[in-house]
């Protein structure tokens, strides 16, 4: 059994075992459109839809689904999702749709997704499976606003500019991305390199404080431990 | 001699027979000259000698003698053990004081330690057995010359002390038809085999030829530095009238290593993992050659040898020709040592020998060099420094490793990449360790690597055996229940057990590892798991204590 | 695995890193010289301002890691980068983007990995080439001091600005031209003398060799000027010939071997050889241009030889050679970036590791991979006895 | 002949499919330390990605276009690739099974690797012309194997570095990419 594998059977949480940041899967949509908030969060909530929507059809199929071509099963569900809403993107949120461009219907091939199906929603109950899909869900759209606010402020010195493109259009009547170019402030944080080694930064930054609040944690229960066993040995004198 | 005569007898002889290029080596600083000022100067007795049991590398000799006995010079006083190993002879007459454990310093196992040594108490008459010489070692039989040799106690002077009489065995098994005498001695402060040619010279050729006879090689070659001049004008003089050969090979660092003398005189290199007398070569030292010569010519056995006395420490750095067991302090007085610049006490050279830091240890019949270093030529080691990868160590590996990668997969403990990057075929010359700028202590990571691996292949091959062991058992088991159900008759060929017992242990074994590895690595999981998810569960932490 | 404790080889040799680095800061120093003499204070405000940032940045990351500052800073090597990256960035730069590059140099490319001997890129490179993406315009700029009163730039046909006759060329090596250095890098102190900016600004000099497609020192030559005469525009040919000399030290002390400098110079005359004719040589540069032109020698000896990031056996250093050679070439002439240098070193940097892999030397007792040598019966019965190690 | 050449190029260095384009990324981390399953991983990847493209390249332009069915473009071309890599798969465990089982979910995750689908959506929108984009998706397939070997043998020599804490293991593997990326995109404008 792989790392990867040890990783991905444990039980999904927000941060502690996060896709993104632990597992590094789905990585190419996170670092390709986190470029600013608007892009990540829209691809963030798409991938949420298809994830869950993906996961339950998994679960509720999982008697049907040939296991040895699963997988392609598994693909095959993820695609027609994904197909759907790209035709509903399409409709009602064009201009997010167009920046968003390749990777929208790439999330018919989204790792993170996988992994989900493959190691909890094809053997479990349809609302475990749900449970499971809306937590890694949230904690994919947690990375990529994450990465994605920090390449905009860096980037243009904004953040959540253009917001009126999560609205859909047959809301509002211009929703055209605002042709004001912004003061840029480093533009190249907005380039693949620095996605890459942003995404690298915060995912070191994770590493220090989780190690950090283990030590605390770590102390406590130490005590605890000794404490504990003084009194085992007292409860066995006894 | 005149120095043109030297340089004509030296380019004629260089064009005789030509070296093959080796790769690597250094050139590290030589202090040779100081001790090669006077001639080789005999000892006086001391008031102990210290004969170890195992001045060699394996079994340790059996003592023959009991304490109180009176000996007589060359009378053995301990007897080889039943193979590979040497007799010991007393160096000169007296009683035996004691058989006890005393600190001696081994050159082949690389550490210090304490051994079962013989205690001899001169009584200066130096009252000696009776010797059988034999001027001429032709009318010696082949297997009376080797029993000489081996009753002489010989074992190989250069350093690593392997038995001789084992190894000309070997030779015999192997049909030898080279037998290569090593005179080269590139250790940068060694001169023993140096003033021990320069000055008996004829005694290393009739040794040589001796040993030749004895392996029955069809040649044989000594090979020698070309900056000992002395020693090769006086070589080519005794040479005349022999069918050895001689030659002359580039100073450098380490040229008299087993395996890089071999190339350079052959062109041919030792398979990895193979032995010299695999492809029909067989090495000899020039002392080893000389003891030969003793042990035959003279009838003496080994009771003494060239060792040479330097360092910055001492007065007049000189060759002595050493009783065996003189302590090496006794030595050193002897050449007026300045107690307090002595920094270190080397045994062996600088670059292979060993540190040591009982100054009481005897010299043995691997002794070919006794240092006593002050803190010029050997500066206290500074501070560690990255690995810049300058790869100078690769340009001075003799073996064409790769050192830098290897300290860096030793650094993470990558058994599998060190032997794909060939660590064992390192032979710890030190090369690497001499050149790095980084002042890192190369040849150690190795060595801890080496003797790391080794032991986890041990406990592997032990802990194969007990799997095997064990289903056997339950295989017999099985089989005896069988047996017992069926009434068969028992008197089942082995052949028909065997392939049974093959199947029954590779299915079975391998589904066990592949479930106890899944257990242990969902437990893993599971464990760091419910670390990570510590301050939810405080209760039940095991192996939170540590 | 912690360090084990002493033991042979007891003698070692008097070589340290300290004095290797000492010696290639040596080795710059000829080419430092020139490339002054040429461009003016620009380079030495450059290596001044990047080498007090590496100190003291190393000393403060050395600190936060807890290492012992002494020993390491001891060994010069972040003052090397920091020498390495100045001579490269254009002189009269702002001194905000030469920080910016050292920054990343020292704690992205180098201390992230683990300091000294772990980067598997070169740092100095690193931060150049994201100056190089990110700020393209500063970076392709070379201010050189010049005459304030009349400089009249004459924009010819191919868009290069041209000094017109009636401009004085001011000495770049004066009082003046040092004013006009610090106030081109600390632009903050010029507020009042605000002409003293108009230094002139030129494109890297390697394009114009590239579009004059003759050497200058030839020109000079023929036309009796001086060599070391700014006019005679022989500058980056005598810089590179004093790198030249600068590698050639390094050569000759053995700090380098001659693999890599000598595949990279082979491969870029050949290369560039079959490509020249003597109509495009406008597009394609002679051979000559290439080799003297721009940065090529202080590629070939002081970058790509930085030995932490390059392939280390000689096989593989003659490899990594040929394969920057190659793409220096490729992106002067193709791409986009004229300083194809540091992108190049730094693909040969991201290949190092697996021709080290691949290009291991053959050792000692070892035939070529996958054939094995048998001992023949008498040593397996020996070993068997137990008396097989001599 | 240098048009095709030139294309080539560019999807394996200057586009490169995994670090230019962020196609497939994942793929980069997914490989375990021992060179050789890597490149095993890779091989198979090339395959993968160069008939899957080929195959819906083909698909695309000779049957959903004329029949209007382009809009259901995804569902064909995940069934294709990952049809592929599970035949492969089967091939495979036929010849090698010990390097399958090292590596089970690696090769698995080969046929929804996003790679091999953006290459094929890339090619549906991409004005080249037929054989073109054959040459397109060698090149992007060339780019993504060579990329993930070299990427494999650059963290090798990490694992033995000696990397401050927090960024051992994955941060330090994604600021190498930044870096490589950083070189890569240097390449601009060579073709």
């Amino acid at each position: 059994m792989s790392k990867l594998e040890c990783q991905a059977e444990e039980s999904q949480s927000l941060w502690q075992n996060n896709p993104v940041l632990v597992q590094l899967l789905g990585l190419s949509p996170v670092l390709a459109v986190s470029t600013s908030l608007v892009n990540g969060i829209g691809l963030g909530i798409a991938t949420f839809i298809v994830m869950l929507l993906s996961c339950i059809s998994a679960s509720l199929l999982k008697a049907q689904l040939n296991s040895a071509w699963r997988f392609t099963w598994f693909l095959l569900i993820m695609a027609s999702y994904t197909t759907a809403l790209d035709i509903l993107m399409q409709w009602l949120y064009f201009p997010l749709y167009k920046q968003l461009g390749i990777y929208i219907p790439l999330i018919c091939c989204n790792i993170a997704i996988l992994v989900r199906m493959e190691v909890r929603a094809c053997n479990s109950h349809w609302k475990l499976a749900a449970t499971d899909a809306a937590k890694s869900g949230v904690a994919y759209l947690l990375a990529i606003v994450l990465l994605a606010g920090l390449r905009e402020l860096i980037g243009q010195g904004t953040l959540f500019s253009d917001w009126q493109l999560l609205i859909p259009s047959t809301l509002l009547t211009d929703i055209s991305p605002s042709e004001i170019q912004h003061d840029q402030l480093f533009g190249f944080a907005k380039l693949q390199p620095m996605a890459f080694i942003l995404l690298g930064i915060i995912v070191a930054l994770k590493n220090f404080t989780d190690s950090y609040f283990a030590k605390e944690t770590d102390t406590q229960l130490g005590n605890g431990a000794t404490v504990q066993r003084a009194r085992v040995t007292g409860r066995l004198k006894k | 001699m005149s120095i043109a005569n030297k340089f004509t007898a030296l380019s004629a002889w260089r064009h005789k027979l030509r070296a093959h290029a080796t790769p690597g080596g250094i050139r590290p600083k030589a202090y040779k000259k100081t001790s090669l000022r006077s001639r080789i100067m005999p000892t006086p007795i001391p008031g102990l000698l210290i004969l170890p049991l195992g001045q060699h590398q394996g079994t340790a000799a059996e003592a023959l003698v009991s304490v109180g006995d009176r000996v007589l010079k060359y009378q053995t006083i301990a007897a080889a053990a039943q193979s590979n190993s040497v007799a010991v002879h007393a160096p000169t007459s007296g009683t035996i004081v004691a058989i006890e454990n005393s600190p001696v310093a081994r050159l082949a196992n690389n550490l210090n330690e304490s051994q079962l040594c013989i205690h001899l108490e001169p009584d200066g008459k130096d009252s000696a057995t009776e010797l059988y010489p034999e001027s001429d070692y032709h009318l010696l039989d082949h297997s009376q010359l080797l029993q000489r040799i081996a009753d002489a106690g010989i074992c190989g002077m250069g350093g690593a002390g392997f038995p001789t009489r084992d190894k000309l065995q070997l030779s015999i098994d192997h049909k030898i038809d080279l037998l290569i005498i090593n005179a080269v001695e590139c250790e940068p402060y060694i001169t023993a085999d140096e003033a021990l040619i320069r000055e008996r010279a004829e005694a290393v050729v009739q040794g040589a030829e001796i040993l030749l006879a004895a392996t029955r090689a069809s040649r044989c070659v000594i090979g020698i530095e070309d900056s000992k001049t002395d020693a090769i004008t006086k070589l080519v003089a005794a040479l005349k009238n022999s069918s050895v050969e001689l030659m002359v090979i580039g100073t450098k660092y380490p040229a008299g290593g087993e395996k890089q003398l071999i190339q350079a005189v052959t062109g041919k290199e030792v398979p990895s993992g193979l032995h010299p007398a695999d492809i029909g070569i067989l090495l000899q030292n020039a002392g080893t050659a000389y003891a030969a010569y003793n042990a035959i010519i003279l009838g003496q056995p080994c009771i003494s040898r060239i060792t040479t006395l330097t360092g910055l420490a001492l007065q007049t750095p000189k060759n002595f020709e050493t009783l065996l067991g003189i302590p090496i302090s006794f030595l050193f007085e002897l050449c007026g040592i300045n107690e307090s610049a002595r920094l270190k006490t080397i045994i062996g050279g600088s670059m292979m020998g060993i540190e040591v830091s009982n100054t009481a240890v005897p010299v043995t019949k691997t002794t070919n060099c006794v240092i006593a270093g002050c803190a010029e030529e050997f500066p206290s080691p500074t501070d560690e420094h990255a690995c810049i990868r300058c790869g100078f160590c690769a340009t001075a590996c003799p073996a064409s490793l790769l050192p830098q990668q290897l300290l860096s997969y030793s650094k993470s403990s990558d058994h599998q990449q060190l032997q794909d990057h060939g660590l064992f075929d390192c032979i710890e010359c030190g090369a690497c360790a001499y050149v790095c700028p980084s002042k890192i202590p190369l040849v150690q990571y190795y060595r801890a690597s080496k003797s790391k691996i080794k032991a986890r292949q041990a406990s592997h091959a032990q802990s194969a055996r007990w799997q095997n062991r064990f289903q056997f058992h339950q295989f017999r088991i099985k089989k005896t229940a069988d047996d017992t159900s069926n009434k068969k008759p028992r008197d089942t060929p082995a052949a028909d057990i065997k392939p049974k017992l093959e199947d029954f242990s590779r299915d079975e074994a391998r589904r066990k590892i592949a479930d106890a590895v899944a257990r242990v690595q969902t437990r893993k999981s599971k464990l760091i798991a419910s670390t990570k998810n510590a301050n939810s569960n405080n209760g039940n932490m095991p192996g939170v204590e540590e | 695995m912690t360090a084990p404790g002493p033991g042979s080889p007891l003698q070692t040799s008097t070589q340290t890193i300290a004095g290797i680095m000492q010696l290639v800061l040596l080795a710059l120093v000829p080419g430092i010289a020139m490339a002054t003499w040429f461009f003016g204070f620009g380079i030495l405000i450059n290596i001044l301002l990047a080498g007090v940032t590496a100190i003291a940045l190393e000393a403060a990351i050395l600190k936060l890691r807890k290492k012992d500052i002494r020993l390491h800073l001891g060994d010069y090597s972040a003052l090397v980068s920091a020498v390495l990256f100045a001579i490269a960035v254009p002189p009269g730069s702002p001194w905000w983007l030469v920080i910016i590059g050292i920054v990343f140099a020292l704690v992205f490319a180098k201390h992230m990995y683990g300091g000294l001997g772990q980067n598997p890129f070169n740092p100095a490179m690193c931060g150049y080439v994201l100056l190089l993406l990110a700020f393209p315009l500063e970076m392709t700029t070379w201010h050189i001091p010049n005459e304030i009163v009349n400089s009249a730039i004459r924009i010819d046909s191919l868009g290069i600005g041209d000094i017109t006759s009636d401009q004085q060329i001011l000495s770049p090596f004066s009082w003046l031209g040092l004013q006009q250095s610090l106030v081109l890098t600390f632009p903050f102190i010029a507020r009042n003398s605000q002409q003293l900016i108009d230094g002139l600004a030129m494109a890297t000099p390697l394009i114009e060799f590239k579009m004059a497609g003759h050497s200058a020192l030839l020109t000079a030559w023929d036309n009796g000027l001086s060599w070391f005469d700014r006019e005679s525009a022989t500058g980056w040919e005598l810089i590179n010939i004093a790198y030249l000399g600068g590698g050639l030290l390094l050569l000759y002390k053995r700090i380098i071997s001659w693999h890599i400098p000598f595949s990279i110079l082979l491969t870029i005359g050949v290369i560039s050889s079959l490509f020249y004719a003597p109509d495009s040589a406008a597009i394609y540069g002679t051979p000559y241009l290439h080799l003297f032109g721009s940065a090529t020698m202080i590629a070939a000896f002081f970058i790509a030889t930085d030995p932490v990031s390059a392939a280390t056996s000689n096989r593989g250093r003659i490899i990594y050679g040929i394969l920057i050679g190659t793409t220096i070439y490729s992106i002067r002439v193709w791409g986009s970036y004229l300083d194809s240098i540091a992108l190049a070193v730094l693909f040969g940097n991201f290949c190092a590791p697996l021709l080290d892999y691949y290009c291991r030397p053959r050792r000692y007792g070892h035939l070529r991979r996958g054939l094995v040598q048998r001992p023949n019966q008498a040593t397996e019965q020996h070993r068997e006895k137990g008396i097989g190690e001599l | 002949m240098t048009t095709y050449l030139s294309i080539i190029i560019a999807a394996a260095l200057v586009n490169n499919v995994v670090l230019v384009q962020l196609l497939g990324v994942s793929s980069l981390f997914l490989s375990n330390s021992r060179l050789q399953n890597t490149i095993e991983l890779a091989t198979l990847n090339f395959i993968v990605l160069f008939s899957a493209a080929v195959i819906n390249l083909l698909l695309f332009r000779f049957i959903l276009l004329p029949l209007g069915l382009d809009f259901l473009k995804l569902l064909f071309f995940v069934a294709i690739s990952s049809s592929i890599t599970k035949l492969l798969l089967q091939w495979l465990k036929q010849r090698f099974p010990l390097s399958l089982r090292q590596q089970k979910l690696a090769f698995y995750l080969t046929g929804g690797n996003s790679a091999v689908i953006g290459v094929s959506l890339l090619n549906t929108v991409s004005h080249l012309s037929i054989p073109q984009s054959i040459a397109y998706s060698l090149g992007a397939a060339l780019g993504f194997s060579l990329l993930l070997v070299a990427f494999a043998a650059l963290r090798l020599r990490l694992d033995s570095a000696e990397v401050p804490a927090p960024f051992r293991g994955t941060a330090i593997q994604l600021i190498s990419a930044g870096i490589v990326t950083l070189c890569l995109l240097g390449f601009a404008g060579l073709v």
